[in-house]
């Protein structure tokens, strides 16, 4: 069972930071425009915090947000096909990289502006509150978000109504250039949410099951009516900002130190605990992503077959996510209008 | 048929879509407990409780996104901003949100959100709390807006803009409040962004809305004193606006003035003269002309408040320079 | 000396009380419009901050700020005819009671729009900073101010820049009729200040004295370069609102319980640790403003005839600014025109 | 002379002020150590600190306000809005504090604040980095806008704002940044709001500013070769707009086509066709036409990116057309 869960993680964790890499190619190839911001070295957190959500709760995320929304159980292919512009993507080739929609799986969106996804999270959180339902809405933002005074305004909110939000920080320290002690005063952000009484944990954000079992913990006391939680998890983006941002400004010695601690490799250690093994782990070092594959054979979590199907189903899943972007037609205009105003059809406005 | 008077009306309005749908809630600074600080909200505190009629902080960023996300997931929030001067602190909510969240989500969100603001001109409120937000939200795709005159027009304006499945701003105007009226709540209510003529009149056209749609009749009484029959056209709504009905005016008068008490440079009468022109620019004598408000901040002093925004004389005035000018 | 500080507290609290009792009166008579927000009952958090700043320092205000303005120096003229709508107003009459502004004396203007004294403070205190001077900037908000984005947005970076100011809560407990604990999760204003490591402190605002002795103590921190300081100044006001506003939605015993605890009353009460005669004061109870002068008398620290100089200096200040402000002109359309670009004469637009 | 791209020009611009006044400062998310995302700061914090060169938080309402209050403290600010997208939640501070303090205060204070924000269209960049604001800060009293379409006036615009005792919003287009041509420092800029005739013609007036002015020029080329010589006038300056020189234009052509990236619906093309019309009516041939982006939030997919705003084809069709109706 335990065994079954990490081998979910860590196959949740390669199939994001697989797609985001493709999806970086796919860049470069021309086939997705616009700002792309990629979340390879965050994967746990994405995937730690919504294993532990309910197909009841609603998410709102930023525009780094391709693995919340896999994470979430969007398919990768209209994941792709929005990417790629297309009619068949979750947003009808409409939204793009930093606007998928999915409304079946109550993925509030993407959204790009900085400090939006709170007020949107505890609008969700409101109606919830309202009907009396045992549900949860989960609010994703970064480290540079929390400076924006819409945090303030609706955590404020939230912890006045006691709403059922978790507020969930990505803080990988920086936003875009500026390192987080050149942009907030203080930079223990869960310390931050004593100003509305909301009671906060810092959390290793490297660690898919910390991750995990802290959301879990959070989101009970939402479900249980304790209002609002918040969680800082501690993560760091190994690639530039965005694809137009070569992400100079930070020193080498910092990215290969949180590259050491990645998160993928990190789950790799963290099964070693929970099967024998662990010296010829220690002996291996520390890991990244690329050589996970070759220490699960050795650590005897899975056999070289199973890592290669693994490794394989994920492949098949990219090349058939990206092979339906390519096909699927684009949007018209007619659809643009349509979406517009969708509620439109039903009234005679003149 | 009984009389109200404008907030009476708008009270009405929400009473009656609040009885009528669980999901109609009202949030704002001050609406619950205290009643609304024009008494919009009176009675709705007691009758649905501070869940259903939220008094908020002030926070108006916020607490509008916050009715974004509400009816994202199935609210129809009506959302007061005390007076649309602070909607400035709400444009993000409003602009990227609202507006833009059915279209960037492919159609997937509808957007059953209300926003009521008064605002306008009132009595030497100076400049910050004197705004006119009618030329920012009229450019902005995805809203619609509608600025009812009188009493019977709030009242329908404000039910079919709760019933509406887009984000609806409702522009209120403070001088309107006590305003009294005639309401019928059962007969049928005209499509929300239907112009009406709100007086006939064969020798020029008057297109104008809100408060200004009054002042403006309250001109063509007096040109009709002087034989100039004015037809009065009382938009009802900026967003869509209803050419036809202004254009079939104007082709039969070919004469256009535009009242607005918005500031002149790229006011709403901007749009309305840019656009009449285009349909009817064969049939018109003469350039259509803008009364509208000096580009000014409003000034605190009474005598200059009421220079910088039209009165009726200065309709009257325009009227009788515009028929000389198309003769 | 110790005895003249106190007696020039009481003469400016009581030169601001019957101040704005006489612009309440002149309101009702129809010589003031548009929205007045009156101020008695937090005389001591003006008189007492104002008292100690410096002629260098910055002033930063809201739309209820006649007495600050007052207290800080201008001319009870120029405020009177600003509120008449006058030519000679400190504001050309353009302003009214919500925008008092007096560039001579660093008072950088009431605000109406909730929240935006902070940034305006900030401002003003990054140019100090820059100049490296010794001056403070002093910014004024209410209980309810505390919500609005720009508090958290601007707190920040006053924090992370070390500027000098001193932000000043005028706690009166109420957002025109919502009471704090309606509007604020965290009720204790001085404890939201953690969240940006601002030294921050609860005071009794109903005490000039305390106010006074905060104040020069933050400010002395502030110019040593230790960068912001907020105090919470809890305080009440006795009236509505604004005019428009009755204050009903405050219970009667509420009221009358502040009203025991009036700043003007409770000066007196001071002064008298200070000069004998404790017992007959204490005799007398709590007062209010009214029975003012008979007390002061019978405490000794000022004669009948002192008491009656005093209250007549006032009385005939008052009437001064109110000719003087029924004297002035109004405004012309010129005037208008000018202050709308008082840089332009200098430019060739066009 | 000289050849510079547009960004170039504007890091010229701030070099040239921050150099000749201690007063000038920078402020902004990345302006420092990072440069600029567009690179218009690059070199300015390794030469004049991270003081006078500021990197901030995430807090545009704040930041902008802090530019005001600077600014009446005696600072010649220069704050820049990432992307004009972001000056949504700027907006109190630009429309109810930097445009009327100088005017509340009776002229006490002036407003020594610069404001650029990069903005338009670009490349897929959706719904909410692809705004257009010109319409809501055109309307209001107080602020002025320049819209330079060359790295010359990107130069000279900017050295002008930030000289300037008004606030000043520079509208820089994002799809601009890397145009390339002449700039010359050191001859004498004419007035900051002065329009400039592009290209002369006799047959149409083409009034546009920003990059579309630029696409204007190819349409009018490509007009040229089928007889039809257009005069393309580019505004330079959307606050005050110089009327003269345009009227100038229309009164001899007779034709107005006004091409404009914002949307139709109440954009800035509203305002210039309106005050053209009432400047230039017994002179025009036909009604004045625009050329504007579809009233539809900025879709991602690239080829209705294309679709929703005029490319030079579509200028080249409207005028055929509005010559053909000018007949
Ligand atoms: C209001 C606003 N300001 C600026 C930007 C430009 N911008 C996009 S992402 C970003 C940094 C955000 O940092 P953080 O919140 O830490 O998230 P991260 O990108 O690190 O995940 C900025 C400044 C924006 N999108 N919205
Ligand atoms: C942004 C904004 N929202 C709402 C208002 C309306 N309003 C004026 S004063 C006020 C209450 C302010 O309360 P507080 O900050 O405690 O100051 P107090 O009036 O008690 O001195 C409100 C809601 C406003 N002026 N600005
Ligand atoms: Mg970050
Ligand atoms: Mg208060």
């Amino acid at each position: 069972m335990e065994r079954e869960l990490h081998i979910r993680f860590l196959r949740d964790m390669l199939r994001a930071r697989r797609m985001e890499e493709r999806i970086a190619q796919e860049y470069t190839r021309g086939n997705i425009g616009g700002f792309l911001h990629l979340y390879p070295g965050e994967e746990a957190v994405a995937i730690g915090v919504l294993a532990a959500a309910e197909p009841g709760d609603y998410i709102v995320s930023t525009y780094r947000e391709h693995v919340h929304a896999l994470a979430r159980g969007m398919p990768m292919r209209s994941i792709m096909a929005e990417l790629f512009g297309k009619r068949d993507g979750c947003s009808r080739g409409l939204g793009g990289s930093m606007h998928l929609f999915d409304a079946e799986r109550r993925f509030l969106g993407g959204y790009a502006i900085v400090g939006e996804t709170y007020p949107v999270a505890i609008g969700a959180a409101y109606a919830v509150m309202l009907r009396g339902l045992p549900e949860a809405v989960i609010c994703f933002f970064g480290d540079g978000a929390v400076n924006q005074g819409t945090f303030h305004e609706s955590l404020n909110m939230a912890a006045l109504w006691k709403l059922p939000v978790l507020f969930v920080c990505e803080n990988n320290h920086y936003q875009i250039g500026t390192e987080i002690h050149r942009h907030s005063a203080v930079t223990e952000v869960y310390k931050r949410a004593s100003a509305y009484n909301i009671p906060a944990a810092r959390i290793d954000g490297m660690n898919v099951e910390t991750v995990n079992r802290h959301t879990r913990d959070a989101l009970a006391r939402v479900r249980a009516g304790q209002g609002p939680q918040l969680l800082e998890c501690e993560t760091y983006r190994y690639r530039g900002h965005s694809m137009a941002d070569p992400g100079s400004y930070r020193p080498a010695v910092e990215v290969a130190a949180y590259e050491a601690d990645d998160p993928i490799a990190a789950e790799m250690r963290d099964l070693s605990l929970h099967y024998p093994d662990a010296d010829t782990l220690h002996a291996l070092g520390l890991d990244s992503s690329e050589s996970l594959g070759r220490r699960y054979v050795e650590n005897g979590h899975l056999d070289t077959a199973g890592l290669e199907a693994l490794e394989a189903d994920i492949r098949a899943e990219i090349e058939d996510a990206v092979a339906f972007a390519l096909a699927s037609p684009e949007p018209t205009l007619d659809d643009a209008w349509g979406a517009l105003r969708p509620g439109l059809i039903h009234e005679t406005l003149i | 048929m009984q009389t109200l008077s404008y907030w009476q009306a708008l009270n009405r309005a929400l009473e009656a879509e609040m009885a009528a749908d669980d999901a109609v809630i009202v949030l704002g600074e001050d609406v619950g407990l205290y009643g609304g600080t024009y008494r919009v909200t009176e009675g709705l505190y007691a009758k649905y409780g501070e869940r259903r009629v939220l008094d908020t902080p002030i926070s108006e960023g916020s607490f509008t996104g916050l009715g974004v996300g509400a009816a994202m997931a199935g609210l129809r929030p009506v959302v007061e901003i005390m007076t649309i001067n602070f909607a400035l602190l709400a444009l993000d909510a409003l602009i990227n949100m609202a507006a833009k969240i059915p279209f960037m989500s492919g159609g997937q969100f509808s957007m059953p959100l209300t926003v009521r603001m008064p605002g306008g001109v009132a009595h030497q409120l100076a400049a910050q709390h004197s705004q006119r937000l009618e030329h920012t939200l009229m450019n902005v795709a995805g809203l619609r807006i509608v600025v009812p005159a009188t009493p019977q027009d709030a009242y329908w304006q404000l039910r079919q803009a709760i019933r509406a499945d887009d984000c609806v701003i409702v522009l209120e105007h403070e001088l309107l409040n006590f305003d009294k009226g005639p309401v019928d709540e059962t007969a049928k209510a005209p499509p929300p962004h239907r112009a009406t003529v709100r007086r006939a009149g064969r020798d020029l056209t008057i297109v104008s809305y809100s408060r200004m749609a009054n002042q403006a009749l309250v001109a063509a009484e007096q040109l009709a004193t002087e034989g100039i029959e004015a037809e009065v056209i009382d938009l009802r709504s900026l967003n869509p606006i209803d050419w036809d009905t202004c254009a079939a005016s104007v082709r039969k008068t070919g004469h256009l003035l535009i009242a607005e008490e918005d500031s002149r440079f790229a006011g709403a009468g901007a749009e309305i003269s840019a656009g009449l022109t285009e349909r009817c620019f064969h049939s018109l004598h003469a350039a259509p002309m803008r009364v509208a408000a000096l580009d000014l901040p409003n000034p605190y002093n009474k005598r200059l408040e009421q220079t910088c925004i039209p009165q009726p004389p200065d309709i009257v005035a325009a009227a009788r320079a515009l028929l000389r000018d198309g003769q």
